[in-house]
């Protein structure tokens, strides 16, 4: 069995990681540290793993060597403490923005701080399978994604890569999970229940990823949060550079993605759920993408869904990981979803 | 309170489950019941007493 | 493998058998019928199987024998229809309410309804594995419990049992998909979304089952529908005929129930979720159990919490299929809920 431990483990993407690898046949949960609960059972604080484990959070400053550790801090943590962890573990693979961009100075402009650890940036690879993977399969380090930035890479990676779009635009309806654990006066039931909430408009900090990782410059891309808990939509606007109809679209998204386990083609006319759709990837390693061509204007409009927690976050580190040790890629993330929910 | 049951364990004067412990008791220690979640307080360890630590009932303002 | 088929699979009820059984590690999934949507892919009804079979729904005409078939049918189907289910499967797991009770008297009371074929109503074993494990075990005929009476005889049973409770009155608070598939003006969202619907606050049927297997009469009951979507939390409240503390009642508990897979006790004092709560079991085969004694009136409030989808229906009958095969009872049904949903 390998030896896995999680740093920071008390929030919903900890909990999410213990889900997913508590039920994995080739991982043993070593250590799940948390500052605020040291000493305290997980399931005290992640109601879902009651009968399921006994393991109390410890502290980040006793760590045994692992295999491998999985970092799920606040920004800005694991830059700074990953000296530390080097010494804790030979592979890791951190869940924060820390290292997903490439240089010192994207930090600056899009997350407004000064990069500790500039020199290792190139060390982490890019953690989205279905883009990267050899590159992960070989790397010690991997940085996991957004889940906005992964929802709008999987949708537009195809066309990016072939050069065939342009005025590119994503607009994203997203949970309130997105804002983790830690509540606050606008969180508060009352108040947040029913509300539509605009979040970041303009310069959201995810265009860096994908502009990065597409190859794109100009992405437009705001937020919207509404009072679902899990999930993300993404609405992408593009201008097609030649003129296709809906079946070049699919011949072209099949050369790039059929043998991809965890992407799903949705375009089922006669259900009610025609349309990739939240609810239906919850708890899910799955993205699922479809999309509609408008002929008289050369545009396209690709709609992408995913869990934010999982696709987004937690199932997309431990496909990282599966690459990372050898493992079947969809091991331990072979949950369907649950209909209706 | 508690009755005294080997080191290695003690058993919840809340719920009655017996819980494996790692440790040696000490006086004002707080304990956690794996069963019932209660957080428990160690009086004495000589005989061991355990009884619930005070908490604040939790009140949501219903 | 066993050969499974499904009577009725394009319910909600039909639809969660499926998510299970095509991970059963044992099963073999033959035929699912649905008269109206025969011909057509299952992932076209239910959008959770996509990517997961290509089966079509054929119709119940043509059935083919197999091992086991569950009936999943509008009530007064089964009973009607049973000849002819004999002949296709000797071993029979029916959902509905047609073979629950005990007696012709007992259905025209309760469900206005002359039953057909009232002399098979003992060789029909009652689908609760915690209170009837060896019945079921040794049976070819189960009849799965409502979901209700589940919750209310899980809570009540140790009680009941010794004789120690009087004055029963059940407080049920349940999920909209408890109507089933069919949609209605009533179901409409913009009309439902938000409303409290109080659902026969007196007379309600599964009263039948409750003091039936409970032993007990006089039991009152009521409904109230919310709009979430799966869940029954009921509140039950007795008069306990002897004196008993917090911990006796523990001890009680225990002794019929701490070697039980799907019951957990649930009195985390220090955490958000202290008592039993719906949205934890979600999607699981979990019955979470707490209670609150009440010492100068000397009545206990009972608090139960399951999925009537899974426990409340095709997780207790896949639960009783394992039994009835010989299988590890919690086969398939290992899934632990989601959190935060």
């Amino acid at each position: 069995m390998i030896d896995v431990s999680i740093v920071g483990g008390s929030g919903f993407v900890g909990g999410e990681l213990l889900r997913i690898l508590l039920s994995h046949p080739e991982i043993n949960v070593k250590q799940v540290t948390s500052e605020r609960y040291a000493g305290r059972y997980l399931k005290s604080v992640h109601p879902h793993l009651r009968g399921r484990t006994n393991l109390k959070f410890s502290n980040a400053s006793e760590m045994e060597c692992v295999d491998l550790v999985f970092l799920a801090l606040p920004h800005g943590e694991s830059s700074r403490r990953i000296g530390y962890f080097e010494e804790v573990s030979e592979r890791i693979i951190d869940l924060s923005a820390d290292f997903r961009l490439g240089s010192n100075e994207e930090y600056v402009q899009w997350y407004g701080f000064e990069h500790p650890r500039e020199e290792l940036l190139d060390r982490f690879a890019y953690g989205i399978a279905e883009i990267n993977r050899e590159q992960i399969r070989n790397s010690r380090f991997v940085s996991s994604a957004g889940c906005n930035a992964t929802a709008s890479i999987l949708s537009l990676y195809p066309l990016a890569k072939e050069g065939m779009i342009s005025d590119v635009l994503i607009d994203a309806k997203v949970g309130t999970s997105e804002g983790g654990r830690k509540s606050s006066e606008a969180s508060h039931h009352p108040v947040r229940s029913g509300s539509i909430r605009s979040y970041r408009p303009v310069m959201h900090r995810h265009i860096a990823e994908i502009e990065r990782y597409l190859g794109l410059s100009g992405v437009k891309f705001s937020s919207t949060s509404f009072d679902f808990v899990r999930g993300v939509l993404v609405t992408v606007h593009a201008s097609l550079t030649d003129n296709m109809n809906e079946r070049d679209l699919w011949r072209l998204y099949r050369k790039y993605y059929s043998s991809e386990p965890f992407i799903r083609f949705i375009n089922d006319k006669r259900s009610i759920f025609r349309y990739p759709d939240p609810k239906l990837v919850a708890g899910t390693n799955y993205f699922d993408l479809g999309f509609a061509v408008d002929d008289h204007s050369d545009r396209v409009v690709i709609l992408g869904a995913l869990d934010n927690l999982m696709k987004g976050a937690a199932g997309q580190a431990v496909q990282a990981m599966n690459l990372m040790l050898g493992f079947e890629e969809t091991m331990g993330l072979e949950f369907h979803g649950i209909f209706p929910l | 309170m508690s009755t005294t049951s080997s080191l290695s364990e003690f058993i919840c004067p809340i719920c009655d489950a017996r819980n494996e412990y790692d440790d040696i008791f000490e006086v004002g220690e707080l304990l956690d019941c794996f069963e019932c979640g209660s957080e428990l307080e160690v009086v004495s360890t000589n005989p061991l007493q355990i009884i619930e630590s005070e908490i604040e009932a939790e009140d949501w303002g219903q």
